[in-house]
């Protein structure tokens, strides 16, 4: 106890023996010296200092932004509430966690007012311009997603990429549910490409989704992107009713036959097909599907399996935490809180409802044409939304009959949605690129 | 400025398709070309041993949420 | 062997006939393409060209750039040793080797004299850029560093988190420290912005000292950054004298009572508690408690498993080692050997010591406060340096009585001094941005 | 310039206690309302199964290094 | 059935009463917004979209593109033929199927019309111009190398350096070979620092040819990484009739004595005296032996394991990944379809022929001089192409012993080989930068 | 231009001559200053025990793939 009075007097004296110095003494530095460091000397008054930590406060920042504009105030506090409305939804709920939780994290780190974090210089800036802007984390995701999807069973019966097809008409027809809200709400103003944007939601695919609103319409990257991998997360609820509504019980009883094996050699020759016709019809699509191709290609080839393991593991986890937090920086409250986002919400559950609609009918149609009749509940999972898609298609066809496996025959319309998706996206660049 | 939307979804859709349709063909194709017969064939997904490796863990784990999920439902 | 002699023969008699056939057989190269081509073809003679290569080595650059300056040759040769030095450090001493191998290997290569791996167009250069100017590289650690800890401890005992504020005591009385040496001491020459860039050193935390004199203080990075992961090493040297003669011994044989469970939900609502409090109260602070809490979140909330595992092992691997290179690439001759380098290495340690002193002093403090004594031992763990403070507060416990297991509480103020080190790098950026 | 410092510790200083308080009150108030009770609960540091799997490897490597150099030291 | 028809009817009829609207009732949108939105409006006629659509497909590309330069057309078409056949090479032959995979999907991207890939602002430009360029990519693989590599048979017989030294006779011949070409082949025109760039595939060392031609020639980048990998890859083949050829059958079954055990201490100073005697006598091939040698320490010295395994596992095959990619992306049809590359294909396999040769030769030599007398079979693995070469070494040494063990024998030239290499390209870099 | 590589090689070779000479005198400088002795000496290469650790996967894999080759080589 001693020592510990003795300390402190010490220290206590030490403080206040150099504060006490006078500022005379030095005198050794030139005089040029001290006009430089004069500047630097000029620490406020002690009130004023303590007024400058008050408003460098986040809840002055609130409070004084929003003297400017609502959005720079009250809006960045909504924003951080979204934010941990997201962080709910992906902890509590399971949503999609992997970019929600991370999407989320981003929106809060960039709502904090004075903070900065994705302005010009902060950290947040950089991985968005260096990563998205640039399109090349939704590349590397796509990689990494080819090296984790098995075409088997696509391969297998590939009748099945048609109802891939089908979905996408969610897409396009949301595309035109965007320019009439454009024509017709007041204080809704999407262009050409902002609609294209909006419509890609309807691919059920986030990576698509990032990369084409990046490159068609980057200010409504935020909400296409959270809207994008919400409804994916919902897919178990958004879908079923349409599923049950557009089928009968008898074609939901519907069995289909087991799947033949795939040789390791068609399965090489999968990707290689898909890039070839790319890059012969539609070249604009080749960022997207040359490297969902080539993560594919080092899955199924045997030779690289280092790089394919690390493609799917370290990079994709990687990229995938980087990704969701500049996704997460651009839903910046002066860009996301307007009516748009608004529609772009109501516009996004429309496209889903639309593509797993499709999906369905068009297995209805193939089923009028063919003899071996397909479980149109496999049609929905054309929309992407990888594997859960599938797993609701097995979950409603269980339900009529518990023996139906559906899901390894869901697989193949789930991947082939993923390369309609990249397709309907490469047109949308054609047309405005 | 809809009916630009209108063009673009007959576009799009064609275009989808033909795709798609050629896909397929190619596919179908490839299938005949390089079908594995016999015994040396890798086994698709629906057969055992070599399969099993071959199942992307995005279906191992669809599977495995499912039946948790079934094993979950039931017991609720 | 006769295959031998025929091929020496072949090669001989080859490369004597292409030198000797005459330059005049090139003419049919246009004069134009020519007349460029000369300058490319102007190897100088063979004496010149030895001594050109002559005058490349190393030993020639240690000698010529000491005519200019010292710290352009025999400078160099010194960082070099100190670069070997810092390695022997590392390695048989295990002086924090992750960070000390890799600063230590950045300082030899940034060196090596006509070599310019650190100049602009140098592999470090792009490394210092690119990583560190920014706030990249330590904010990526901080998010590991979020992914490896456990605030269990913490939140069983919320109580020891006053312990790690005491510790951040060392911080600005060395920041004192070092604006009386600028004052006193001639040839150093401190700014504020420098002065608490050295202070920082007492946050006894590697990523918060980079990121703090990178943004304040970047001319001073290199020795600030190896001053503080250096007294880290020596932590258990350093802290154990202290401890000793600021408690007694049945101070030291306190025994604290079997931590109560934390919740799962507790270990997830820390960090965005943490959060809320740094948005609200300190946006400055909001770097690098947001990564930390980014990270300690994905690893807690048990739903992105697979990214707090990447975070915590392969990106913070990666990144340890770039940051590494990038600080050791600032530690060039011209920039450390000078007095104020050995101004700051002094400065450290008392900021080490009175770290160490507050800590213990404040659990004194607390004790005569409160009912349930704590240990005063477990203050000293409050400068952070995890685990190495906290194991040296079990150490010195058990010497007492071998049965005391402190080091879980000890945890408590070590990780609660990694958030005081954080606000207290918030007030600094606060006030000086 | 030094009085600068001072006046720095002393904001400084002031800010981290504040700061620490509130986020010690905010963590009891955690602790109350998020607080587990019975066998549901997930178990804290100390407590066996669950709570080994918590344990960071960083205490647990203090642990082991600890226990290592205690080895060490009765051994020399 | 009957919600079947009922939803497309009401999807049909939404949709035709969409496009029936007359553009008049938009009259709520200000003139102003109109014209700005008119540019925005203006979609081709439908078929000028469809003619649009046409000109973007790359059949249309590859037809065009010929029309201005063949290169551009039939050139591109050509490469992305080379492409797959390289990753036939790669997949169906095994030929080093990290990187040929990889560099073979650069190659097909890079060549796919119209889309841009590898121009400025496509993601493959990103990669060449951030990691290849910079000469980032080839270091963090030599760093991955260094880690990877055991230098204990080096360490045991150090005698065997002398081998790593011979086999760079292959570099310097090569480039007197492409000096030739140049002057006497019409249509080649090599500079010296173009020649030194194709004698380095003489190195059988991929990051360090790629690292020297994108310092010294970036031109000839693609074509002589794709030839130093391809060879590397055709050691078992190029290698063995040299070899039989140059000894004789005794020779050939010369036993050597085992080796001697090294000690930790002995693997950790060898690093550092590489990077010693590198930083004294060849600054200029610091990058390449100081990175190769900081991968060897990690993996050596024992205290940073966790940086090491992340170095030879997560980074160097993320950084295999791109730079695969950007080494392929110079495959373009404008720069590699020309004499020059023939050449370089011709001057690459007469420097791994020669570099083999001198290894042997050398071998033999050494006997002459020395009582321990060395299988000189071990002297072709000093062109390095680790460990291909060294198992090539065993192979002919097994066909006429089978008993005898020269693996280990011949990694000691092996990676002397690397070491070697590593000064050679200094000497090129000091002499050219 | 051809006699400024002949120029090259002459300088190139020597260089690398003589940086290999004098790496391969102090490594057996540091192999006399460095080695270990008797039950404490890690083990070299061909040792068992330790030395398996330190063999490098690129060795191991160099063995592996020249057994299997052999294997296939032996059984064709
Ligand atoms: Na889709
Ligand atoms: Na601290
Ligand atoms: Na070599």
């Amino acid at each position: 106890m001693k020592r510990f009075i003795l300390i402190f007097a010490i220290l206590g004296f030490s403080l206040g023996m150099f504060s006490g110095i006078p500022d005379c003494l030095g005198d050794t530095v030139s005089e040029v010296e001290a006009a430089a460091a004069e500047q630097d000397r000029k620490l406020a008054s002690f009130p004023q200092l303590l007024n400058n930590i008050a408003t460098s406060t986040g809840i002055y920042g609130f409070i004084a932004g929003n003297a400017s504009s609502w959005t720079n105030g009250l809006g960045m506090f909504l924003m951080i509430v979204v934010g941990f409305l997201l962080l709910y939804l992906g902890i509590a709920k399971k949503f999609e966690p992997l970019l929600l939780v991370t999407i989320a994290f981003g929106c809060i780190l960039a709502n904090i007012p004075l903070a900065g974090i994705s302005d010009p210089g902060g950290v947040l800036y950089y991985v968005y311009d260096v990563g998205i802007k640039t399109g090349i984390f939704p590349l590397l995701i796509f990689m990494g997603v080819g090296a984790l999807t098995d075409f088997g069973p696509l391969l297998a019966n590939p009748k099945t990429v048609l109802l891939g097809g089908a979905a996408q008409f969610g897409i396009f027809s949301t595309l035109i549910g965007a320019l009439v809200l454009a024509r017709y709400v007041p204080g809704i103003d999407f262009s050409l490409t902002d609609a294209a944007s909006i419509g890609i939601i309807g691919s059920a695919d986030g990576p698509t989704s990032i990369y084409i609103s990046s490159q068609l319409a980057p200010r409504l990257l935020g909400a296409v992107s959270v809207a994008a991998y919400s409804y994916m997360a919902l897919v178990p609820i958004i879908q079923p009713p349409i599923m049950k509504a557009l089928t009968s019980s008898e074609e939901r009883k519907i069995r289909m036959s087991q799947l033949r094996p795939v040789s390791k050699r068609e399965r090489i020759m999968f990707p290689l097909i898909a890039l070839t016709l790319c890059l012969l019809f539609l070249p604009s699509a080749a960022p997207l599907i040359g490297f969902f191709a080539f993560g594919n290609l080092m899955r199924e080839c045997g030779v690289v399996d280092r790089l394919s393991d690390t493609t799917r593991n370290a990079l994709i986890n990687i990229v995938t935490i980087f990704l969701g937090l500049g996704v997460g920086s651009q839903l910046l409250a002066s860009e996301v809180l307007s009516l748009e986002t608004l529609g772009i919400l109501l516009l996004g559950i429309v496209a889903f409802c639309i593509g797993t609609a499709s999906g369905v009918l068009m297995a209805k149609l193939m089923n009028s044409f063919s003899e071996t009749k397909i479980n149109p509940l496999i049609g929905s999972a054309g929309v992407s939304a990888v594997p859960m898609a599938a797993r609701v298609s097995q979950d409603i066809g269980a339900r009529e009959d518990p023996q139906n496996v559906l899901l390894m025959h869901a697989m193949g319309p789930n991947v082939a949605g993923v390369v309609g998706s990249a397709v309907a996206a490469g047109v949308l660049l054609a047309v405005f690129q | 400025m809809i009916i630009e939307g209108v063009k673009l979804m007959v576009i799009g859709m064609a275009i989808v398709y033909v795709f798609l349709i050629v896909l397929m063909f190619s596919v179908m194709l490839s299938a005949r070309l390089f079908k594995d017969s016999g015994a040396g064939a890798s086994a698709g997904p629906v057969t055992p041993v070599k399969s099993r490796r071959n199942v992307t863990p995005v279906i191992a784990a669809a599977v495995k949420a499912y039946r948790t999920k079934r094993a979950g439902d039931s017991s609720s």
